[in-house]
Formats: structure tokens, C-alpha cells, sequence
């Protein structure tokens, strides 16, 4: 059965593979029989690495987000993990997009099932 | 009966969300329900068999070793999967390093859980 | 819908479950040590506590895996761990 | 050479292997050839490890402990780090001291070299 | 010449205490200085051979894998000393599962880089 | 002395480096997202300040793992990593 699942990256991007990883899951969920509609989702320290200037390259991120993209997921930021971490909507990168923290809350409750790395 | 699906990526060492899905898997099994563990990440570390740890109180967290516990899982009927890619990261030879019935699979198995279990657990 | 909630996602983890006033929610390992100003069913799984050490609050329930299972069959559940 | 060696515990005690095997680690740099003088430093989510009503057995605590008070090491918890966690000095073990923030920076920057665990 | 002593607890996945310590044992030995790790907890799964994570960017934290970096400052004249406790907790099977030169010890191995070395970097 | 700090042992780390007047702060890994306000000189490893595109103050300096450990060659070194 076709499920919406959110994905929920909650880790600081680098020094660890959850980022990249949890992005490869996302896409294979995506991509498998089910064709489930998912919705990656930047919370927590994960919101540092929806910034434009994070080295996507250096992260492994580029390949995932394109296939992701291309299976219709969603990539989308906290807000109210970004107040916390100072980082502004200005700093985001352009193919994330900024949610207030009770979108996101509603998001996570809406779907019918959530993964987290 | 239900199906309960299992996403684990915590290793045996780095946190008890291995514990905690035995501890859920038992329970389910016990009650008549379905259940299936993905293994993602370090959670491909936790099957590797032949892990000793001396010593350990029989009221802790190692009064067994995880291995131990999932392969009784396995035995009840539970399925074990480990995601390949995981496993080849880590230099896990899995037809020597894991036990009988765990199997190794890949991410449309994850996709395939989520569309037929009930409930999905993501530690 | 049920909530599990572990320490390191309690942020995100409580902030979805105080948006549902049907929230059952269940603190789990490090998450015993948390005291959510929630209004909603609160439960802890009882062997996490128990090797902690914690004094739950009264208005917390303790909660076995096996009772766990049952409400995860139940209802819905939401995933912090 | 013999070292004061001060032996930081950071990490929530259950559920992680950190706080006994670092306590491993540290009755084994006290046992060495060199018989380093060891403090264990309980600082962040360490000090719920100090408490007293924490299941010390089945955390594999007793022996670790036991060889190291034969060592001479000692036991102290950063009084600084149970205020954020709101534990309070009736709370901790007998075998532990509590020490201020204060002290436990002093104790830090006079040891010869920290571990972390 | 100073002689550096590295304590690792961190694993190849779950933090990047395993670059650091790689970066800096080889600045230190391009400057003619001693370099010895003590490899504790998933330390000890860092040198395990035969990992391999494909695809992986060549500016990024896998450029190449963990043990391949190692066994290189090996080669060059770093020790490398892994916990014999934290091996078998993890199944490692050392005559099997590491390179040549890694070493597996215990303790007053880490006690007695504590003694000799000039500086002890803990990661 | 010199203080090697990442983030989960800024506290501890940045504490300890208060009281040393002579302290050298070195932040490392996640640590150059901290902004520490101490009377020291501060650096931050360069490799780990790009890859994860952080602008840092003025008075924060890149260093090199080169440089980083001609640092702790030449001073004690305390770790927060």
C-alpha cells in the first residue's frame, strides 16, 4: 500500500553518514513498488545541512537529492530548529523548503509513517 | 494479528535502540503478531556473530549479546534483513560473519515493509 | 495516536504530540528523564526507569513492553528514538 | 612516567557502553606499570551515572569501581553539570564527591592528560 | 621530535574522531614526530578490512575508507593498538579481520602510552 | 594550554578554557559552529569550517592540521572531542 512518509534527518551533517544515508533511504522508499510519496525533513542539527553552503559534494548528498527530486519527494526545513541554531531562511538552500515548526509538527502527525536518522 | 515493522540503525554499543526492538519484537511475537527488522546503518553490526563480552551482569544490558537475542527472534519466525550496502561498508562478510536466517536485502526492502506492515518503528 | 519519545528527539517529539488532543505518549530509554508539560496520557517503558533510577512523577504511568506492543497495536504510532 | 590522569565520563549511563568501560579504562591506567594517579570526573549526562539509585550491577559498574578504589582513584562529579540536570548532592553515591564547576575545571587543567569516555 | 599518543573510542560511521585522529597522526608523522593509537570501544571496528562504500565523493569523509587511511600511517611507522576486549565484544576476528601491522593489546598497552607519550589527544 | 573543543563537550571544554589565562581555544569538528565568547586566542580547523560552509567571527583564526600540531607540540593540550 502507497504510505506517506516522512523522513526525518535530525543529525549534524558532517562527520557522520545519517545525513547522506538517511537521504539514500528516502529515495529508495521513493523508489520502490509502493511508489510512497515521501517527504524528507531537516530537524534538529540536520537543519545545518539544509544550508546552501554546506559542501553537498563533500556529503555524498548530490545524487540522492537528484533521485529523490525525481521520484517527486519533498525536502523540507524546521524552523523552529533553525531559530534555535541561528541559522536564518536566507541560508537555506533553494530546493528546501522553510516550514514554521507547527507545519512540521502537522506534517509528522498527517503521515502515516515517519524514519529517522 | 498485525504486522510490525522494525527500522534499526543503532550499533550494539553506541545505544540501546537494539534492546529496545528486541524487547518490542519479543513482546510482538509472543502475541501473535508479524515481525520484521531492517537492519540500516550500524543496526548491520548487531547480527555479526561470535561477539563476547565477559563478565557482564545477568540484569544489564549484555546479559546476553544482541546477536543472541535477534537470532532467537529469527528462530520464532521473526524476519531479520540487513541492508547490503551497510554490510559491505563495514567489511562484514555475511555468509561467514552472520548467523543462519539472516538475510541481506536492500532499500526496496525497507519500501516493501512500509507498504505491508501496520505499524513501522524507526530506532 | 501514540507517541514514543527518546531524550535526543524530545524537542520535535513533544512539540507533535502537544498539537494532538487524542497524544498518548510514551517516554522511552534516556526519555524517562523527561518531565513533558503535556496534556495527554504520559507513560514510561518501566525497565528503562528502573535501571535509572528515576522517581517518575505520579500523573506518569509505568508501561511494560508487552502493555507497549498493545498500544502500538491499537493506534497509530509516531516514532522519536 | 607516572601522570595525573583525569578520566571525563560524558555519556548517559544506560543503554551505551561508555560509562562502565570508561571506568574500565580507568582502573586499568591506574593498574599500569606506571600507576598513574587516576580521578574519574562524572560531567555531563554522566552525573545520572553518580546517582546513587542508578542500577550499578547492571551496568557492570561494581568491579570496575572496586579495582580502582584499590588503586587510589578517586570519584567526583561536576556540581555544574548536575544543576542543568537537576540532580541534586543528596542524590549522588557515597563513593562519589561532588565538586563545583569550578573545581572540576581546576582539576581538569592541572592533570597531565584527560580521557574521555 | 615529540612522540603523540591518540586515544580513539569513535567508529567509522558514527562521528569523524576517526579523521581527526587520521589527520593529525599524519601531520604529525610528515613532521618526523612518534605516533601511537590505542583504538577502545567502536575504535576497533576502524581498521577492519575490506570496507567499501562506493560512489563516494573524493572531497568527502570517504574519499577513502577508514582502514585503508590507517593502514598507511602503519606503513609509515605508526603504531596501531587495538583493545583485545573491544575486538572480541564486536566479533572481530583480528588474524582475519586486520591488516597486517595493527596490533591488538589491552590496557597497560593505553597505560603505558600514557607514561611515555608527550602528548595524549583523546577522540 | 591548549584546548581542543567539539560540540558535545563545549560546556566542560569552554569552562575549563575560562580560567586559563593563557589559554589557545582550538575548535574542532562540530565545534566551529560554537561562537565562544572567552578572552583567548581562537582558532578553528580549516578542513572542518568548509565542509560545512561556516563564516567565522574575525577574531577566529583557520588553522591547519599542520599547524594544529606544531600547537600541541609545543603546549599541553587538554581534549573536549
Amino acid at each position: 500500500m502507497k504510505r506517506d512518509v516522512v523522513v526525518l534527518l535530525t543529525k549534524a551533517p558532517y562527520g557522520r553518514v545519517h545525513v547522506p544515508e538517511g537521504l539514500r533511504a528516502a529515495r529508495g522508499v521513493a523508489a520502490g513498488f509502493d511508489q510512497h510519496d515521501v517527504t524528507v525533513v531537516f530537524t534538529g542539527d540536520g537543519a545545518y545541512a539544509a544550508r546552501a553552503s554546506v559542501d553537498r559534494e563533500a556529503l555524498n548528498m548530490p545524487g540522492h537529492v537528484a533521485d529523490l527530486r525525481e521520484q517527486g519527494g519533498e525536502m523540507v526545513v524546521d524552523a523552529a530548529a533553525m531559530a534555535e541554531r541561528d541559522v536564518s531562511p536566507g541560508e537555506i538552500a533553494d530546493d528546501v523548503t522553510v516550514r514554521s515548526g507547527d507545519e512540521v509538527s502537522t506534517l509528522v502527525r498527517d503521515a502515516d509513517c515517519t524514519l529517522d536518522f | 494479528m498485525a504486522h510490525l515493522g522494525f527500522l534499526l540503525t543503532g550499533g550494539p554499543f553506541d545505544s540501546e535502540r537494539w534492546r529496545t526492538a528486541y524487547e518490542l519484537g519479543r513482546a510482538a511475537l509472543d502475541k501473535g503478531h508479524e515481525v520484521t527488522f531492517f537492519h540500516y546503518l550500524d543496526g548491520a553490526l548487531v547480527p555479526v556473530e561470535d561477539q563476547t563480552f565477559p563478565d557482564c551482569s545477568d540484569t544489564g544490558l549484555y546479559d546476553e549479546m544482541p546477536t543472541e537475542k535477534f537470532q532467537k527472534l529469527v528462530a520464532e519466525g521473526a524476519e531479520l534483513i540487513c541492508c547490503g550496502l551497510c554490510v559491505d561498508a563495514r567489511g562484514i562478510d555475511a555468509s561467514d560473519d552472520y548467523p543462519e536466517g539472516v538475510e541481506v536485502g536492500l532499500l526496496p526492502d525497507l519500501a516493501d515493509i512500509i507498504g505491508e506492515a501496520d505499524r513501522v518503528i524507526s530506532l | 495516536m501514540l507517541y514514543l519519545i527518546d531524550e535526543p528527539m524530545a524537542d520535535i517529539g513533544l512539540r507533535t504530540a502537544a498539537g494532538d488532543p487524542d497524544a498518548r505518549v510514551v517516554l522511552i530509554q534516556d526519555g524517562v528523564f523527561l518531565s513533558p508539560d503535556l496534556d495527554a496520557e504520559v507513560y514510561a517503558v518501566e525497565k528503562d526507569v528502573d535501571v535509572r533510577g528515576v522517581d517518575l512523577p505520579d500523573e506518569v504511568e509505568r508501561i511494560s513492553y508487552d502493555a507497549l506492543v498493545d498500544l502500538i497495536v491499537e493506534q497509530e504510532v509516531k516514532n522519536f528514538v
